[in-house]
């Protein structure tokens, strides 16, 4: 009791902290600097017509690069994590084995959502999307298939390779922005293209496809450490 | 100051008188006491006889060196004391060996003799000495202690520590003796020469009258002899540093006999009158009466 | 509009960390931090929205020279994308953490948690 | 050179390259993340390099071609440089360290530490903010990972609170950033200044993220987390974790801190010091070692927010400050996680099995001395400045705060290393020599950089002065055996002598003749060890090297760094000793308390300047003199055992090996003397109050020898007695420097070489003595007199002359005394050490009697004279004394001339053979002639009657008409004085060690009671972080 109460009143108290945040706040009536500069000179610097996609991947890459390592890293250690408990997990009751429907409507939807996942983040400088959200729809792909037969196996190997060589890529990518363009993570090593077409805004798409396949690839990796626990 | 030969038989002249006197001055006073107590007492002449006695008898003993050494420290103390002081004011022939040093060095050389005589019984193993040794420096140091505050009370009264120069000072009549000018300092002094004279009531020490304690319980014959030598030369020395510190000092030889023997008298009045104190009564004796006269002494200055 | 979003934003904040630092149970507990980390989102992207205003994609709709007075401001949204991903990279860890700790002390109550301490 | 981020590039490529590794290949996958930290190190000392000696700019790193704040831009200065560097090569160290448990991890748990590694540099060098918070995110799930890596079982709870409370602190930062954004329009942090004065959210808005990013410095009290982590995680992941992540925490706040303004330096400074004072009282309490590490990190980090904070007051020193604690820091945390990674228990005591191994004890005393900030370690200069500068700009209580902190670090470090060199072993270490080299390596790495910020700061270079290198040159030569290091030292001491013989003035020379010939007799006595004697001849140098240095020091700082030398140096000295575990411990506490006093003195004194000569102090200005002054004497009297401050000191000496306590006493003791004299030279003295403290001065001098001689008097055991003793005889030194008059310093100097040479040589025969018998205790022994006829002579002529008993030297020693106190106006003080005088007699009686005198007993029947060597040096003091007895002229003269410089009045003649002052006179020699006269005469007649005497046998005495037979009950020597002790035993009273005892057990009992506060329950902790955050905002809310 004195625990919530206790919890309830250090919540009051940060309440109170943003309330004053929230009482203070006042949109801003027009774009602030950073805003103005990125809507302004995007399409010049890199020919992206997403600008949220502009500024992940290139004016902010740096994050971008790191919140991959995030993944890449979360997906170590649950790997770490749960092999190390192999030795506690028991034999595990059977299961029942999963439905035709299931079956079959998985193998029309598996390919389309790998597609559709690959359409997003290749068009992530263009439309709303990005890498992220298509790894992620290409992981959504990987449960599909989990759900469909959780006692497959799949090639550990490939996921592994497809995270790194894409990760070392984006890496590269990176340090190639250093040598031939304006810094680190420069997507001006390609050509810009034509702005609003596909093969367009320099590296951005690269990146974006390679971050595409990377974070399906950790997704899956971390989905397929969690499901082979339940085996 | 060029030192001349002649100065070593003065030395030794002086030294025959003062043992001499000490020898009839110490059995006189006995005599007194008990007559005091309505004994015969002894003959005059006893000392003498004792102390032939015991330089005749042979001894084949000895427990080791430093047993060997003790009485020998303890006598050269007495005696050193003795011609370390100037003895007669105003005679360069009968002021010895004082040219050596001051007040100070009459002082610390008072413990020449009781460390020698200390470790000499020590190394006699019987425990009964060493009990003596502790009790009797206990008691010393404690009585030394008033006896030290009145003695720099007097040096800071007359600016010097040097003893013929106090002497000068209480030069010109009764009234400018320290006695007078600075009574609480010489109460104090007289409290701390009452405990190291070893005469009752501080006479634990020895406590001569019960089976044989104290630091000479091993020493017998020609070793006893040179402890008692020792014990009519020492206490006429000790006196005359306080009969030069505090009652104007003597400028003739019969001023000096009188002024001994008055202040050794005080000590054997003392003893007759009052029971005898064990050691740490009279520790806190000369802490509670002693010091604080002294140091009444000192500020007086 | 915004304020309201705000405000729900903070309101998840703090139900979430109330239920996150009051549940015992590892897994409720990470539910809770997970409703934190939206409210936390939705405080972000409210704070980058400007009233009347469309999303910062160019093209026809808006063309890139009057992008500055039509698109709300891309930067919140940017970093949102960053935090989603990051919180959940923090909830799978947590998961696989409260996975291992049943594991070895078949216990998902965090109060048992507590060999280490002083 | 190569950009810096590829520092960034590297971690990462590598980390992804080991995702493309068969399972397997651990080997090579090792191989590749050593060589790719080795490769982030590499860059990061050549940017240190062209940044620090190359002097190049700073470097301004843009990304995406744009720039800031519309991109992400990284910097590295010389501060970023530092950090990476230490960053890099504690992730390669631990690489390396921790290479098995990463085999068996496999290369998934190398990729998160190459990622732990990479995100702390990306911390370091980022200037936005929110990629400033994604590094943190990243740093914070690999620490998530990393904390696996642990054997322990508990390492997943602590993981879990770790993560709990990392998520709060995310959510806050990611709040503030917001708001912050919105506020400023930019997420760069150059764009931050004076951010919090912006209308709007902007205050909260800096408050979150100052509050975010201070939590990630694990302030007081919301650091549970943290200190379960330590607890628990792999040591050598816990070393990066307190150097990498903690100087990562650091640089943020620090980058930050413009944003906050001026309102934000004094709560930075306030959790700084009550984390820092805080986590060393917890630190107190701890048993198992890693979780004492985390609490000395958790401090360490503290005090360098502390510093973050006074960054303006501080000035240009800031760097030198909040580097050299940083770097000391760092280096020494992570070297001593590494150890733990070696030894096997987790208990403190259980590191006693470091101790078959010389070299890792020299780490781990290298390591602490960093942590201590002792010489030569950039700690040491850092603490110097940082205190002077805190003096400079008004922070005297903050001072204070350190001070007190750091002696309580001092405290529980110092009894772990205690524990290290006096527990009970169990087998040897297994160190791998790969480990060896490593824990070696960072070690001397602390070496160096004691060099660098030797050379770089404004003071002296420690490690340039020729007499510490003499020293450190000692830890080279260990391997050989004792007797060749012996006479090397002897030589070096001799040698030391004769090459600055001449540039000594007299005062310099008497302490300059006992330090260093005076060693060198008492380093006679040591050819009597065999063996190797590992770690003897380096501590007792050092000791020399301090004091040599000491005497000779012009400025403040090489004075007090002399003075931490010898303090040091004499620590470890005492620290050999059988049974001086709790005893040296409670000397090097009370010498460093010491030590603080005298560095606040020295900096109240000079106002802040980082140059200060002693000279100097003469002109303080007279509103600050006395509190200098009583600085200054509190610091030298800890060491010369003032009353009070002595409970360290008997046991020190008593316990301290047979060659060790003649030196620690007669040589060391002399330290604070010599500091006093220098400290009056120059301030004479000032008046407090209306007080003179100089009459404080001679209280406390006659109190200390009152006491001293005192309990010295009652003490059973030899070497106690002789150390009580010692604390009376500095009692008289002070007494007569404080008389402040030509005689009452000539007695002082007199008396330094009298000690020095009565103290030795009782020392050393009284150690003779119990090494023959086995025991100290005087009544178990008796009788020895026949058996070591040559220590009993030392022991009388010694005592003899410290009695001072005409016709010895001592004698000369008190007649000056004597005629100085005929000066002084003060009579109360010297009532007292009237009082203190007879009592000497007392001890000194004692001492010969129980031990010499008296019945032998059966078991030391057979025993023989003290070793050769032993007695040697004793020989030499005997006949030194007995000439110094007649021709006290030798030294006394030139002495008495040079202080007529300093006190023209009141001197002494010499007229012949015989001395005057203006009060009395003496004459050494026919004092001499006259006595040895006497005796001589009385002996021959007693020869004469007596000549046939023969030694009878043990039991031949009267004693009630039996005769004894067992030694035991015939030695009268328990309790000797028995009746002095029922009259004035209440005087004994252990008031002083009540006294300690209290304010130590209070201390233990207050790290007891509050650590409780840590339940371990990681919920808790949560509420701790949010209540931190709330209490610093209702703190801060006016100021913001």
């Amino acid at each position: 009791m004195i625990k919530r109460a206790i919890a309830f009143a250090l919540l009051a108290g940060l309440g109170l902290v943003f309330l004053a945040l929230w009482q203070g706040f006042e949109p801003d009536p027009s774009l602030n600097r950073s805003a103005l500069y990125y809507a302004e000179n995007t399409v010049t610097d890199t020919g992206a017509a997403n600008i949220v996609a502009a500024v992940i991947v290139t004016y902010r890459g740096l994050d971008t690069l790191g919140e991959v390592t995030v993944l890449f890293l979360t997906a170590a250690i649950v790997a770490m994590v749960l092999r190390g408990g192999l030795a506690d997990s028991g034999p595990r009751p059977g299961r029942w084995p999963t439905g035709e429907l299931l079956h079959t409507g998985s193998r029309l939807l598996v390919p389309l959502i790998a597609l559709f996942g690959a359409y997003v983040f290749l068009n992530g400088h263009l439309t709303p999307g990005g890498g992220f959200q298509g790894g992620a729809i290409i992981a959504s792909a990987m449960l599909l298939m989990l759900l469909t037969d959780p006692a497959r196996n799949f090639s550990h190997r490939l996921i592994a390779t497809t995270e790194s060589v894409s990760g070392l890529a984006y890496v590269a990518i990176g340090l190639a922005g250093m040598a031939l363009a304006g810094g680190f993570l420069d997507n001006r090593i390609l050509p810009m293209g034509e702005f609003g077409s596909i093969l367009s805004a320099g590296a951005i798409p690269l990146i974006y496809a390679l971050i595409g396949l990377k974070v399906g690839a950790e997704f899956s990796s971390i989905l397929l450490s969690l499901s082979e626990r339940e085996k | 100051m060029d030192f001349q030969w002649i100065k070593v038989a003065y030395a030794l002249l002086t030294l025959f008188i003062v043992l001499n006197y000490g020898l009839l001055m110490t059995a006189v006073i006995q005599k007194m006491g008990a007559r005091a107590g309505r004994r015969y007492g002894i003959r005059v002449y006893q000392n003498y006889i004792d102390l032939l006695k015991n330089y005749v008898l042979r001894s084949k003993i000895t427990h080791g060196y430093m047993y060997y050494l003790g009485p020998v420290f303890r006598l050269t103390g007495g005696i050193g004391l003795l011609l370390f002081v100037p003895t007669i004011y105003g005679s360069e022939m009968w002021a010895n060996f004082s040219f050596s040093g001051d007040l100070i060095l009459a002082l610390y050389f008072v413990f020449f003799g009781t460390l020698g005589m200390a470790l000499g019984a020590g190394e006699s193993g019987h425990p009964l000495s060493a009990l003596g040794v502790s009790r009797g420096l206990s008691q010393v140091t404690s009585a030394e202690l008033p006896f030290a505050i009145a003695v720099f009370a007097v040096a800071l009264q007359y600016q010097t520590l040097s003893v013929t120069e106090i002497v000068a000072a209480q030069q010109g009549g009764v009234m400018s003796w320290t006695l007078f000018t600075n009574p609480f300092a010489v109460a104090a002094a007289m409290l701390g020469f009452l405990g190291s004279m070893m005469r009752a009531p501080f006479d634990v020490v020895l406590a001569p009258q019960e089976i044989p304690i104290g630091p000479p319980t091993e020493f017998h014959s020609a070793y006893l002899a040179l402890l008692q030598t020792n014990r009519n030369i020492f206490p006429v020395a000790k006196i005359v540093i306080y009969m030069n510190l505090f009652f104007g000092g003597a400028a003739s030889w019969p001023v000096f006999g009188i002024k001994v023997f008055l202040l050794y008298l005080v000590s054997a009045f003392v003893g007759v009158a009052f029971p005898r104190f064990r050691v740490e009564q009279s520790v806190r004796f000369f802490l509670i009466w002693g010091v604080p006269l002294a140091i009444v002494g000192l500020y007086w200055v | 509009m915004v304020y309201l979003a705000l405000a729900t934003g903070f309101a998840l904040i703090l139900l979430g960390l109330y239920g996150a630092i009051t549940r015992r149970n590892l897994l409720r507990l990470i539910v809770g931090f997970t409703v934190a980390d939206t409210g936390t989102h939705l405080v972000m992207v409210s704070v980058g929205y400007l009233p009347g205003r469309t999303a910062p994609i160019l093209g026809a709709a808006v063309p890139p020279e009057v992008a500055a007075l039509r698109i709300i401001d891309p930067v919140p949204q940017a970093l949102v994308l960053t935090a989603i991903v990051i919180g959940l990279g923090v909830t799978a860890l947590m998961l696989a953490y409260a996975w291992r700790i049943y594991a070895t002390r078949g216990t998902l109550d965090i109060s048992r948690l507590r060999q280490l301490k002083w | 050179m190569v950009s810096a981020i590829s520092i960034i590039a590297i971690g990462l490529g590598a980390a992804f390259l080991l995702g493309l590794m068969r399972e397997g290949r651990e080997a090579l996958a090792h191989a590749l993340t050593v060589l790719a930290l080795g490769a982030m190190s590499a860059v990061a000392v050549g940017w240190l390099w062209l940044l620090g000696p190359g002097g190049a700019a700073v470097q301004e790193i843009t990304t995406a071609g744009t720039m800031p704040p519309f991109a992400i831009n990284l910097r590295v200065g010389l501060t970023e440089a530092v950090a990476l560097v230490m960053i890099t090569l504690a992730g390669l160290a631990s690489a390396l360290h921790m290479r098995a448990v990463l085999l068996r991890m496999g290369r998934r748990a190398m990729a998160v530490l190459l990622i732990a590694v990479m995100a702390l540099a990306g911390i370091v060098m980022t200037r936005d903010l929110f990629n400033l918070f994604v590094f943190f995110e990243l740093a914070a799930i690999s620490t998530g990972g990393m904390v696996l890596l642990s054997d322990d079982e508990d390492a997943l709870g602590a993981g879990f609170k770790y993560m709990i409370v990392a998520q709060i602190v995310s959510i806050l930062l990611l709040i503030g950033i917001i708001f912050a954004y919105h506020a400023t329009g930019s997420l760069n942090i150059d764009d931050m200044g004076g951010l919090a004065a912006m209308g709007g959210g902007a205050a909260l808005a800096v408050f979150l993220v100052v509050a975010a990013l201070v939590l990630e410095t694990k302030p007081f009290p919301a650091n549970g987390w943290a200190l379960d982590i330590y607890q628990a995680a792999h040591p050598g992941f816990s070393a990066i974790l307190s150097a990498g992540t903690g100087t990562a925490a650091l640089i943020a706040v620090d980058k930050f801190a413009g944003a906050g303004g001026a309102a934000l330096a004094p709560v930075l400074t306030g959790l700084g010091l009550l984390t820092f004072v805080a986590a060393n009282l917890l630190g107190l309490a701890q048993t198992n070692d890693r979780r004492l590490l985390g609490y000395s990190s958790v401090a360490q980090t503290g005090l360098i927010l502390a510093v973050i904070g006074q960054r303006e007051a501080l000035g240009e020193s800031y760097l030198l400050i909040a580097g050299g604690l940083l770097v000391g820091h760092a280096i020494a945390k992570a070297g001593l996680f590494w150890l733990s990674g070696l030894v096997k228990g987790r208990d403190l005591t259980d590191w006693a099995t470091l101790r078959r191994s010389p070299l890792l004890v020299f780490a781990m005393a290298t390591f602490l001395a960093m942590l201590l900030g002792l010489p030569p370690f950039p700690g040491f200069y850092a603490k110097w400045a940082l205190v002077h500068g805190l003096v400079a700009s008004g922070g005297g209580a903050l001072v204070a705060l350190v001070l007190i902190g750091a002696l309580i670090e001092a405290g529980y470090l110092l009894r772990w290393f205690g524990f290290t060199m006096k527990r009970e072993a169990s087998e040897a270490v297994a160190s791998t020599p790969a480990e060896l080299a490593l824990v070696l390596a960072v070690a001397l790495a602390g070496w160096g950089a004691g060099w660098i910020w030797g050379e770089v700061g404004p003071y002296e270079n420690l490690l340039r002065a020729p007499a510490l290198l003499l020293a450190l040159a000692f830890l080279l030569l260990d391997w050989l055996p004792a007797r060749v290091k012996n006479v090397a030292a002897i030589a070096a001491l001799i040698g030391g002598f004769a090459a600055s013989f001449a540039s000594y003035d007299p005062l310099q020379m008497i302490f300059a003749a006992i330090i260093m010939p005076g060693g060198a007799v008492i380093l006679l006595a040591s050819f009597y060890e065999h063996g190797r004697r590992v770690g003897f001849y380096p501590s007792a140098m050092l000791m020399f090297a301090g004091m040599a240095m000491l005497i000779v020091a012009q400025s403040s700082f090489g004075f007090f760094a002399a003075w931490e030398v010898l303090t040091v140096g004499s620590y470890f000295l005492i620290l050999r000793g059988k049974y001086s575990e709790p005893h040296a411990l409670s000397y090097v506490l009370f010498s460093l308390g010491g030590a603080f006093a005298i560095m606040a003195g020295f900096a109240l004194a000079s106002g802040g300047m980082a140059n200060f000569t002693m000279a100097a102090l003469a002109q303080v200005p007279l509103t600050l003199a006395p509190w200098v002054f009583i600085l200054l004497a509190l610091g030298f009297m800890t060491k010369t055992a003032a009353i009070g401050l002595h409970i360290w000191l008997p046991g020190a000496h008593a316990e301290a090996e047979t060659d060790v306590s003649p030196m620690v006493s007669g040589i060391l003791l002399k330290a604070g003397l010599f500091g006093l004299m220098v400290l009056m030279l120059q301030m004479g003295s000032p008046s407090l109050y209306g007080v003179k403290l100089t009459y404080v001065l001679l209280w406390i001098g006659a109190l200390t020898a009152l006491i001293g001689n005192l309990i010295a008097a009652f003490q059973e055991d030899a070497k106690r007695l002789l150390a009580y003793s010692s604390i009376g005889q500095m009692g008289y030194a002070i007494f007569g420097i404080a008389l402040m008059n030509h005689l009452g310093w000539l007695m002082a100097l007199m008396f330094v070489i009298n000690h020095y040479i009565y103290k030795s040589m009782l020392f050393l025969s009284v150690g003779g003595v119990a090494k023959r018998t086995g025991t100290r205790l005087m009544y178990k022994m008796g009788g020895l007199i026949a058996l070591m006829p040559l220590s009993f002579i030392a022991v009388l002529i010694g005592i003899i002359a410290m009695s001072g008993v005409p016709p010895l030297s001592g004698f000369g020693g008190r007649w000056i005394f004597y005629n100085a106190i005929m000066e002084s106006d003060a009579r109360a003080p010297m009532i007292v050490i009237f009082l203190s005088g007879p009592i000497a007699f007392l001890y000194l009686f004692r001492l010969i009697h129980s031990i010499f005198l008296g019945q032998l007993k059966d078991e030391n029947r057979r025993l023989r004279e003290a070793p050769f060597w032993i007695v040697l040096p004793q020989m030499l003091y005997t006949a030194f004394l007995l000439v110094f007895a007649v021709v006290p002229g030798l030294a006394l003269r030139r002495v008495d001339g040079y202080l007529s410089t300093i006190f023209p009045e009141h001197g002494l003649n010499w007229d012949g053979l015989t001395i005057r002052s203006d009060y009395g006179y003496w004459s050494p020699v026919s004092v001499m002639a006259v006595t040895v006269g006497i005796f001589a005469s009385v002996l021959l007649l007693l020869v004469l009657l007596n000549h046939r005497a023969q030694k009878v046998k043990q039991f031949n005495i009267v004693y009630s008409a039996e005769r004894p037979f067992r030694p035991e009950t015939t030695h009268f020597a328990w309790n000797f004085f028995a009746p002095y002790r029922k009259a004035l035993g209440f005087l004994l009273a252990p008031l002083a060690t009540t006294f300690w005892d209290g304010v130590t057990g209070s201390l233990h009992g207050a790290a007891d009671f509050l650590r409780r506060f840590y339940t371990g329950d990681g919920q808790h902790y949560a509420y701790h972080v949010l209540g931190f955050v709330l209490v610093l905002i209702l703190i801060v809310g006016g100021g913001l």
